[in-house]
């Protein structure tokens, strides 16, 4: 079921990433008439979370799409029509109501430009909302990341800023690969001073960002958990750590160059993400910063991840979620008396 | 025309591979199935335990409504994470315990909490999946209900796995799945119909057609005559009900109980609903539907409608009345002093029932958490 | 009756959710429609351009079932991997063709390589997913042929969205969508049917029906009284014909063409007929179907019924008959030619079509494998 | 569809994996009577691989069920099944034709025991045949262990031994939790000196073992890759390497006490699986081992696996397939010189 729309208080020029998600849709939908939206409440309502509002009256409930209630014919509808040349914008309405369209992205998204030699590229943007933190009931705090990440033939990205949201949304929608597009739905409503009348160009897809240079270890992380890094190298002053942190913001591609530099600069990292531990995208980055940094590595390449447990019921979720606390007790562990 | 067109005429029938049903009694009636203000509901009265029975029901009307405006409150009041109201929906919720005997199985979807009360679980247990502090709450094997299922129409199978496996045992189980309309368009919808179809498994299908699919109307559901149509491309029976007549459902629901339980077959029930409150409580229903289509509604209110008609036939009187709403306020006070209780919650309940024994990983994942509870308990005792 | 109750009569019609459609329109013919050894061949003689019509048909059947002999062989041969035969299925194959015009789109599922082939694909770009050198081996912008479907059902939906996107931007494509009637009983058939019905999109869907998934019969597939009556619960049209009967076939296929791209609507075909070989070569039908059933359909052989009928009707005679067997032995020589000729092979292909561009790490990753290709050509070099 | 079945020419005393298995089944059904098959085509036909040849004949249709062709439809019913105290054991025909059943695994056969608080366990064994070399065509060759291992609630098993084939499936079947048991189809036919007669006791699940002892280095690997591995440390002797060889059999839960003293014992290790690297079940072993063997490790964990590609064409499968000469290159990568 639906979740709480929390209410958009807005600050003279702070814009929400919801309304930056929305902004993007709609430069998307007016610059290019093959752009169309599809999915569950998208229309009327302008979607559970909002981002969709306005879109199906401005552009037309053709270009912005109730569809029936069915997740893989929602997606498989949307390969049809990108094959006829259209760019679907796909709604999930929340994470974990993606997994029945697993088989239409495993088996026809992610390869039928590999699978016709390139004939029939699939330029498919999938939209999910996902994480925690947003006090959900079962089912509508999964981060499934690693499972898209882990599927050659996607683009996995998800961003962390208001600026970032904006921007690659409209990037993935220009992609002419599937892009799975990730969005924090706790940060939905968090603000930023971003001009939505001259947004940034679009950037391309695959690169990281440093969001804040430091010495002592490097925090690596994505989406949700972008601000709890961020908080928790401030925090980390008092312990006499001054922490980088980078922001991947797209997880397939990789951006190892921008990853590798940040963790040689300081010769110990912590990777933080929401999701599951066990086989998770975090295993990926702890995997390759030791591959490819191993002789400059002081410690272990440690993670700081959710749980290896379904999901918690909302009132349970803070002990599940990384927090400051759990952060800063890893960069405790990073061997600093040898 | 020769002997070989002959030959194939006999094999060109449908029958071509193997018995195939005829589609005529699959066929749902055309019109929903109607007692209140028809004659039928004289013949009820006048049936034996027709009054205790229509009582009944109206009883349970009065205490569901009830129930949805506390656990309406209760949410107003912080004390509920989310409700999605079943308000308008009562007679459906309520007419699904009547038509189930102890034995049989409840398979409710995110909204049929009432359903699972009126079956006999508690309210504190039903509601812990949207007050917030556990999934499902209560025991499934206490009263056969299953848990909630918030993944739309994923229940569908298991229901009929379910009646599959007590047919096998030789038990005379009933399964019963509730789903919306829009649920309807589901995968999972269409191979849980088929698979009861093909394995003839003792189940019901409900489906509340309640307009709505969140925001999404019927008709940009489904371009079907009636869901109920959809019976016919299973081969099982279609049924079609006002589901806001409560004996009209008890009567329909428990016939098709009754069809599924003698081996007839499964069937497919759609009630035709109306919610009239919004999705949940975090929904902005102005957004799709107008004021006068919920006030139309209104005036179909299934308790006034009850009411009404109880009264006119003489089965209810001012007594009635007043024993139903004591029973409701008995309900409601009980609620509110649940729900005032803070719940309990053990962190460390989260590696518990991952496995039957925890791994070793969730073991010192366990630990870790421990270790922080304890700091954390440390840091506060020091204050 | 109060007037309360006319009130709520005139809600409780079906059409309380807003207009739905009459069923009995969507019900398909109670028997298959069959043209062969009925009065409607001779109409269809006797109709301009109906003899060429025939003829033609007839020649397809001729060289459809060379296609399939030729590839069986090959695959005897170990020429292709595996090869799912459509022996016995090549009325439905090739009247998929002549149903289609051009613009037209067609998504077919794994069995279907003489449909493709009959809408104009080079067999050996048809099979290269079954020969094992590539997944899709033609262009499918070039015929409007979506690649061959091995997820079952799974392209149903692609047909559905391609057709409504037809519709959106104004053209009269239709799309043709090939499902078994193992298929028809995934998820994504449903989901396909339904959003074709809300969406109206000019689509037909032709399932067929030749009575087993790899080994289960359709009684354990299905209860429904025919596979074209699921049509009537996603309210479009369901069409029954005789898939044995290339004529039949022909002709109601393109009456849902027609339908669907005048605007009227989708439609689902049932054709009902049979596979004469295996699943594949690698299957042992012994295991799960009598001697004697297969020798009943082939009793039924769709070429020698067309075969015997056109001669009977003096459609063709021996010249057509030699004729289409020219034909045919024309593509089998040119399949045999084909397949003789190594494929082309380049390892390095495997990453050149993931993405648009390959990502820094596949571009890691095939200079890895380029490296490993490059000593074991200089370790053969040495030698 | 369906790829061959190889002929089963017997040597005296030699089992395949395909007749362990199927032996397996057997024992269970026969010992438990709550132990009911279902699927595609396991009941008249025994399976497409045949592993549950006779089982319909001797048990009865509805201890072996042929299910109408959709996955979700047969997971779903399982768990049914099993809410009402039986203990269903799936078969998927193909790796990639259980994604359909993705939503069913995940969200319910993965959680429901946590979600009543351990009141309702779903013993479900799902059994997949996985992996490539078989010649199959697209969809039939996927390895998806990763999908699985990621997702909490979920034991995923997979046999690389004739012996293990039969003692896991015995123990998945016997498991209160829910089992992934992944089958490497294209050791089906690999024969073993296993007898029939006197099967090994059922071992728990969570253990890995040891295959080869080695002193230079230590392959990790599992199910299809194990022979491959094993071969590779036969041909390593010529370059001077003594190779250990450790076979996971379970992937999750993680025998991280053998691993890790195998890895500590050479101080080198080399990853091998099939499946695609990118945020694979390899990115997790990798980490983790670095992690806890951080200081005895002389090298960077390496990983040889399949590219970031979907699966290939049957003939070019070799190329993308982790082989003999990939793994020796691997090896010689571990920093000997130092
Ligand atoms: C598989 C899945 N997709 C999406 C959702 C999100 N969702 C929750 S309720 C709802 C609408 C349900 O409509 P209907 O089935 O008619 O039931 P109603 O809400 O009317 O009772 C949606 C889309 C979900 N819970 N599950
Ligand atoms: C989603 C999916 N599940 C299972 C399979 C394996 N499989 C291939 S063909 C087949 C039977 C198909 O039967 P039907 O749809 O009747 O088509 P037919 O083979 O008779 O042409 C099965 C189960 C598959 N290809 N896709
Ligand atoms: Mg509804
Ligand atoms: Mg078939």
């Amino acid at each position: 079921m639906t979740t709480a729309t929390p209410s958009r208080t807005r600050a003279a020029g702070a814009t929400t990433l919801a309304s930056a998600l929305n902004r993007a849709l709609r430069d998307s939908l007016r610059e290019d008439p093959s752009v169309h939206i599809l999915g569950e409440d998208v229309g009327t309502l302008g979607g559970v979370f909002r981002i969709t509002d306005g879109l199906a009256a401005e552009f037309g409930a053709d270009r912005c799409l109730d569809t029936p209630l069915a997740e893989a014919g929602i997606l498989g509808t949307a390969v049809g029509m990108a094959m006829y040349g259209l760019r679907p914008v796909v709604e999930m309405q929340f994470d974990a109501f993606a997994y029945p369209a697993f088989e239409q992205l495993v088996s026809h998204v992610a390869r039928m430009r590999n699978r016709t030699a390139g004939r029939m590229p699939l330029p498919i943007t999938v939209r999910i909302p996902y994480g925690g933190g947003i006090g959900g009931v079962e089912h509508h705090s999964d981060s499934s990341e690693a499972y898209y990440a882990h599927t050659p033939g996607l683009h996995v990205v998800t961003p962390a800023t208001v600026a970032d949201g904006y921007g690659l949304l409209r990037a993935a929608i220009a992609s002419d690969d599937p892009v799975v597009f990730l969005e924090p739905k706790r940060l939905y409503w968090s603000k930023e001073d971003w001009s939505a009348e001259a947004p940034a160009p679009v950037e391309p897809i695959g690169r990281a960002v440093v969001r804040r240079r430091g010495t002592s270890a490097t925090l690596i992380t994505y989406g949700p958990s972008l601000p709890v890094c961020l908080e928790a190298a401030e925090a980390a002053k008092a312990e006499g750590w001054d922490l980088a942190v980078v922001d991947l913001r797209s997880l397939a591609p990789f951006d190892d160059e921008t990853v590798a530099a940040a963790v040689r600069a300081t010769g110990r990292a912590v990777v933080v993400h929401e999701s599951s531990g066990f086989a998770g995208v975090g295993a990926e980055i702890a995997a390759r910063v030791s591959e490819r940094c191993f002789h400059h590595l002081a410690a272990p390449v440690l993670r700081v991840t959710g749980f290896d447990i379904p999901y918690p019921p909302p009132m349970l979720e803070q002990h599940h979620l990384p927090g400051v606390d759990r952060i800063l007790d890893a960069v405790g562990r990073l061997q600093w008396e040898q | 025309m020769t002997v070989l067109d002959h030959d194939l005429a006999a094999a060109w029938t449908p029958d071509a591979h193997g018995p195939r049903r005829d589609p005529a009694p699959l066929l749902p009636d055309r019109e929903p199935v109607r007692v209140l203000g028809t004659p039928a509901l004289r013949r009820t009265v006048d049936s034996p335990g027709g009054r205790e029975l229509l009582r009944d029901l109206h009883r349970r009307l009065v205490v569901g409504r009830r129930f949805n405006q506390q656990a309406t409150t209760l949410t107003k009041q912080g004390r509920l994470a989310v409700y999605p109201a079943s308000t308008g929906q009562e007679a459906c919720q309520i007419a699904v315990a009547g038509a189930l005997r102890p034995g049989d199985w409840l398979f409710p979807s995110y909204r049929d909490t009432l359903a699972v009360v009126s079956r006999g679980v508690d309210p504190l247990e039903t509601l812990t999946l949207l007050r917030g502090n556990a999934h499902c709450g209560y025991d499934p094997y206490q009263h056969q209900v299953a848990p909630l299922s918030t993944p739309l129409a994923t229940q569908a199978p298991h229901a009929v796995g379910l009646a599959h496996a007590a047919r096998m045992r030789g038990d005379s189980t009933v399964a019963l799945a509730l789903v919306g309309d829009g649920g309807t368009s589901e995968g999972d919808f269409h191979e849980a119909l088929n698979f009861a179809g093909v394995l003839n498994a003792p189940v019901v299908f409900l489906v509340q057609n309640n307009g709505y699919a969140i925001s999404v109307p019927l008709a940009k559901q489904s371009a079907a005559p009636t869901l109920a149509h959809k019976a016919v491309g299973y081969g099982i029976q279609g049924r079609l009900v006002d589901g806001n007549d409560a004996v009209a459902v008890h009567t329909v629901l428990s016939e098709a109980v009754q069809h599924a339980r003698s081996g007839e077959g499964p069937v497919l029930v759609e009630a035709v609903t109306y919610r009239l409150e919004a999705h949940t409580n975090a929904d902005d229903a102005g957004r799709y539907r107008s004021a006068e289509e919920v006030a139309d509604w209104q005036a179909r209110d299934p308790l006034t409608l009850m009411e009404r008609h109880l009264r006119e036939a003489g089965v209810i009187g001012d007594a009635e009345v007043a024993a139903a709403t004591d029973e409701a306020e008995q309900l409601a006070d009980r609620m509110r002093t649940l729900f005032h209780v803070k719940p309990d919650l053990d962190p460390m309940s989260l590696f518990e029932h991952v496995y039957a024994e925890p791994t070793p990983q969730l073991r010192e994942q366990a630990a870790q958490l421990a270790a922080e509870l304890a700091a954390e308990a440390a840091t506060e005792d020091q204050r």
